[in-house]
């Protein structure tokens, strides 16, 4: 979709789907049957993987770091073409 | 003004002070429960953001002068730098807060709380420039 | 600790540094000499590390004292050494000598921010090289990237908006790819440091998870390295950058993305696995013959000199993948010798262009005619640099192509070569296109009041111009050894 | 897991991009209930505020300024469905042979988490274990992390500030014309 979609928004939040999906593919990892959240209790022995919590924490804020920068991108590419769909801009850089 | 605009704006008066409470919470007890600088950034930036919503973008703009977000998010990332260069004046590695105290476990809580104080400061004035800058923009073209 | 080894995270922490400084102190010229100052000690602090490393062997770096694979460490080899020099030595120079075309094409009121984005960009590279851990490695490529989008976006043109869209768009495919194969290794190895990784890889070598692992890395590389046919970003990006962003992007960035791609392969799969386990170098030499071949020809067709040496840049990442397909010694170390010449040579045609746009206003084939007489220098630094382009003897150009085919002949993969000389040729037939423009044509009339480019934006092309012509001269005994010592280990021989 | 399927799958069929947008903050809505689920509390925390709250009113304020409809697509997809279905393949492919999700025994589970799960408690002395990672073992990480965000505000001014927009005039901006 992300790649497919004649619209830059649709492209947009395609992407920061697949980026939710490669994050609950990490916490995935994490899991440990029986355990539980990663906050040290001496009445628990067994936790559930706390390292890929902390980079999907790094990565989540990466995300929307790109998404900000993306939507800025977009306010801007409409303000200077009047659309947003990809092939209506390659016709407009076609003529120039 | 719309009139359903008032109930809006009352319940928001109400929510917004609690919201920052919520978000010094986050920041200060980030050791104990979740939530760290990252996540009270946001909540303070939301906090901000509803104000901006409610009331207006200019007048949000007056009370945190995007010139001052601008200083404030540099700041935070260079707190968080300094503490790094704290530790290597001391003779640690960089961001070895073991050597900020003499106590290494102390060294360490003093240092993850500045650090985590400075990523919440970042945050939450990125957030909150981020988004009155997106509010500010759409604005004027319409 | 020993002092000295300090430089190696202070390189980067510098610029980290200068960046929000250069945002909330500075204004205009204050701007330009606030990033000048930290990129020339992130500069001085690389030299540090290089001798030390030169003299002393590789240097590790426990971030936060804590011992890998608990936390996170910088690891500079001879190969990683060199890599930051290269960077941080072209970024310091773009930066002296941008001011004019800065001022020309962004104008002094964002100065503040073109500097501040363009010192990120710089940390995010010379993090990238530094860092031994994977997961590190993935965040500062996201500062590095967010950074370059933001400078292309600055571009004069409304195309530079799209460009950098379409750059962030496959950027972050291309990350998100990266961090998928950073993902499998982890669920089989448990642990990010790739040293560790690389060590307890040989446990569960055959397992298929660690065959997506491979594909997802490459692919995600490949993306962010413009390696045919994942390239289509580039060639828009590099023409409507601000020029003197086009001089440190061409120079530096896929050719990070080139170390990045070396170092998962070499360092982490080894190369056993990589060369041998998959058809891997079929794959890869097929994609760099089409890579060197056709952006080659479409080279030849292009009106925007910019553009037509994007699409040689195109050309150049075939060759570098090239040696790195052949699995050996000679065609890694010929490889790496082409990453620094190719850098170096592209840095200067490049900036020579950023000196022409600052006079002409447009680097468009038809404004330039004639420009030799109304800007000498910067023209004469175009020839040169495009001698060395074409690899013509006694540039640095000559030197690494003669490497890669001999490298080549060695296999005895004559055709291989053929495609090299062809490339060397069809690269002849562009730069010439551009080069009998400039001197040949006559003046338009209304351009007869153009002057040459101010003295720092010359100093910094001709520094680049000399150089790539010096490694063409002296290559053989400054370059050579330290490039044939990393193949040497990174082949796990040395 | 099948409502995240759904939900995926409308979002490439709209086109309304108000509901786009809605559907992809019920997407981090959901993903963040999965990760309490899967006892990662901080990044669900996480995921819910910025995944539904902070891209959304970012996402919503471009529609306000750019509209909400877009025309059905009308060129064919065949290459880049190849593209997606060779992604999930070796994806499909890496998952077959991996260790089971859940198991104690599975090798990311190693020494490295082991290490911070025992001694983090001595050797930071705070309960948060994914808290002392993020700002001690890997605190590096989270200084990088820090520079993003700052990068991505750097970024914005650049092209939404107000100053960045004056100097745009060369070019015909449609939103000019009408202010």
């Amino acid at each position: 979709m992300v790649i497919a979609s004649d619209h830059l928004v649709k492209k947009l939040v395609g992407l920061s789907i697949f980026q939710t999906s490669v994050f609950l593919f990490y916490i995935s990892i994490a899991k440990i049957f029986g355990g539980s959240a990663p906050i040290l209790d001496p009445a628990i022995t067994h936790y559930s993987n706390p390292l890929p919590h902390v980079l999907i924490l790094t990565a989540i804020v990466v995300g929307v770091a790109t998404t900000s920068v993306g939507a800025a991108l977009i306010v801007r590419i409409h303000e200077a073409y009047g659309t947003l769909e990809e092939t209506e801009i390659h016709i407009q850089d076609e003529l120039e | 003004m719309r009139p359903d605009m008032r109930v809006v704006r009352v319940v928001a008066r109400l929510l917004i002070p609690l919201i920052l409470v919520f978000a010094f919470y986050v920041q200060f007890h980030g050791d104990y429960g979740p939530g760290g600088g990252f996540q009270a950034g946001v909540i303070f930036a939301s906090a901000i953001i509803l104000y901006a919503l409610v009331y207006d973008t200019p007048t949000a703009d007056k009370i945190l002068h995007p010139r001052f977000l601008r200083v404030m998010m540099s700041l935070g990332l260079l707190l968080y730098i300094l503490v790094g260069l704290a530790c290597l004046y001391q003779g640690g590695a960089f961001l070895e807060y073991d050597v900020l105290t003499r106590d290494a476990v102390h060294g360490q809580h003093r240092g993850i709380f500045w650090v985590e104080l400075g990523v919440g400061t970042t945050v939450a004035a990125v957030m909150i420039s981020v988004v009155l800058t997106f509010f500010g923009y759409s604005e004027h073209h319409h | 600790m020993i002092d000295g080894a300090h430089a190696s995270v202070l390189q980067v922490v510098v610029l980290l540094v200068g960046a929000p400084l250069c945002f909330i102190l500075a204004r205009g010229i204050w701007a330009w000499g606030i990033a000048a100052l930290s990129a020339s000690a992130s500069f001085v602090m690389a030299c540090a590390v290089f001798i030390q490393v030169a003299t002393g062997g590789a240097l590790t770096y426990h971030l936060g004292g804590w011992e890998p694979p608990w936390g996170i460490e910088y690891k500079i080899d001879s190969l990683g050494a060199l890599m930051i020099l290269l960077v941080s030595g072209i970024g310091t120079l773009v930066i002296l000598g941008s001011r004019a075309s800065v001022e020309r094409e962004i104008g002094a009121s964002r100065m503040d921010l073109f500097y501040t984005a363009f010192l990120l960009c710089m940390a995010g590279a010379v993090g990238i090289i530094a860092t031994g851990d994977a997961f590190n490695l993935f965040v500062f490529l996201e500062i590095n990237s967010l950074a370059s989008y933001t400078l292309i976006a600055m571009g004069m043109d409304r195309r530079s908006l799209t460009s950098s869209f379409q750059y962030l768009i496959m950027g972050t495919i291309g990350a998100t790819f990266i961090v998928i194969g950073i993902g499998f290794l982890y669920m089989m190895t448990g642990t990010l440091n790739m040293e560790d990784i690389s060590i307890r890889l040989h446990e569960v070598e055959n397992h298929r998870t660690i065959e997506a692992a491979f594909a997802f890395l490459i692919v995600g590389i490949s993306l962010k390295l413009a390696l045919f046919p994942l390239h289509l970003w580039l060639p828009n990006a590099y023409t409507f950058a601000p020029s003197v962003v086009s001089v440190f992007l061409a120079s530096t960035a896929t050719k990070v993305a080139v170390y990045v791609l070396i170092r998962f392969i070499y360092s982490v799969f080894g190369s056993d696995y990589s060369h041998n386990h998959m058809p891997f170098n079929t794959i890869l030499a097929f994609l760099s013959v089409i890579a060197i071949l056709i952006p080659s020809f479409s080279a030849l067709y292009q009106t925007h000199a910019k553009r037509l040496l994007a699409y040689s840049s195109l050309a150049q990442i075939g060759y570098i993948t090239l040696g790195i397909s052949l699995a050996t010694i000679p065609g890694l170390n010929a490889s790496l010798l082409h990453i620094f010449t190719h850098a170096i040579t592209k840095g200067a045609l490049f900036m020579s262009l950023a000196c022409i746009a600052t006079g002409l206003g447009s680097c468009k084939l038809h404004n330039m005619a004639g420009v030799s007489r109304l800007m000498p220098w910067s023209s004469a630094a175009f020839l040169i640099a495009g001698l060395s382009l074409i690899g013509l003897p006694l540039t640095s150009g000559f030197f690494s192509k003669w490497y890669l085919l001999q490298a080549i002949l060695e296999q005895g993969e004559w055709w291989l070569a053929l495609v090299v000389v062809l490339g060397s040729m069809l690269a002849a037939f562009y730069v010439w296109k551009v080069v009998e423009t400039m001197y040949l044509r006559p003046v338009a009339a209304e351009r007869a009041e153009v002057r040459e480019a101010p003295w720092p934006m010359l100093m910094t092309t001709w520094i680049l111009t000399l150089l790539s012509v010096a490694f063409g001269v002296f290559g053989q005994s400054l370059l050579f050894p330290w490039t044939q010592k990393a193949a040497l280990m990174l082949f796990g021989a040395g | 897991m099948t409502f995240l399927g759904i939900i995926a799958l409308a979002i490439v069929r709209l086109q309304d991009l108000f509901s786009v947008v809605m559907l992809s903050s019920l997407y981090s809505l959901l993903s963040a209930s999965i990760f309490v689920a899967l006892d990662a509390v901080d990044v669900a925390f996480t995921e819910a505020a910025v995944g539904a709250g902070v891209s959304t009113v970012l996402l919503l304020s471009v529609l306000s300024h750019t509209g909400r409809w877009i025309r059905p697509p009308y060129r064919g997809a065949w290459l880049p469905l190849l593209v997606v279905i060779l992604t999930g393949a070796a994806l499909a492919y890496g998952t077959l042979d991996m260790p089971h999700m859940g198991d104690p025994m599975a090798p990311a589970h190693n020494d490295v988490s082991q290490r911070y799960l025992e001694k983090s408690s001595q050797e930071i002395g705070i309960p948060n274990v994914v808290t002392s990672i993020l700002a001690s073992y890997r605190g590096y990480d989270t200084l990088g992390e820090t520079t993003v965000i700052f990068t991505a505000a750097v970024s914005v001014m650049v092209l939404l500030g107000r100053r960045g927009r004056r100097r745009r005039s060369p070019i015909r901006n449609r939103g000019d014309e009408r202010t």
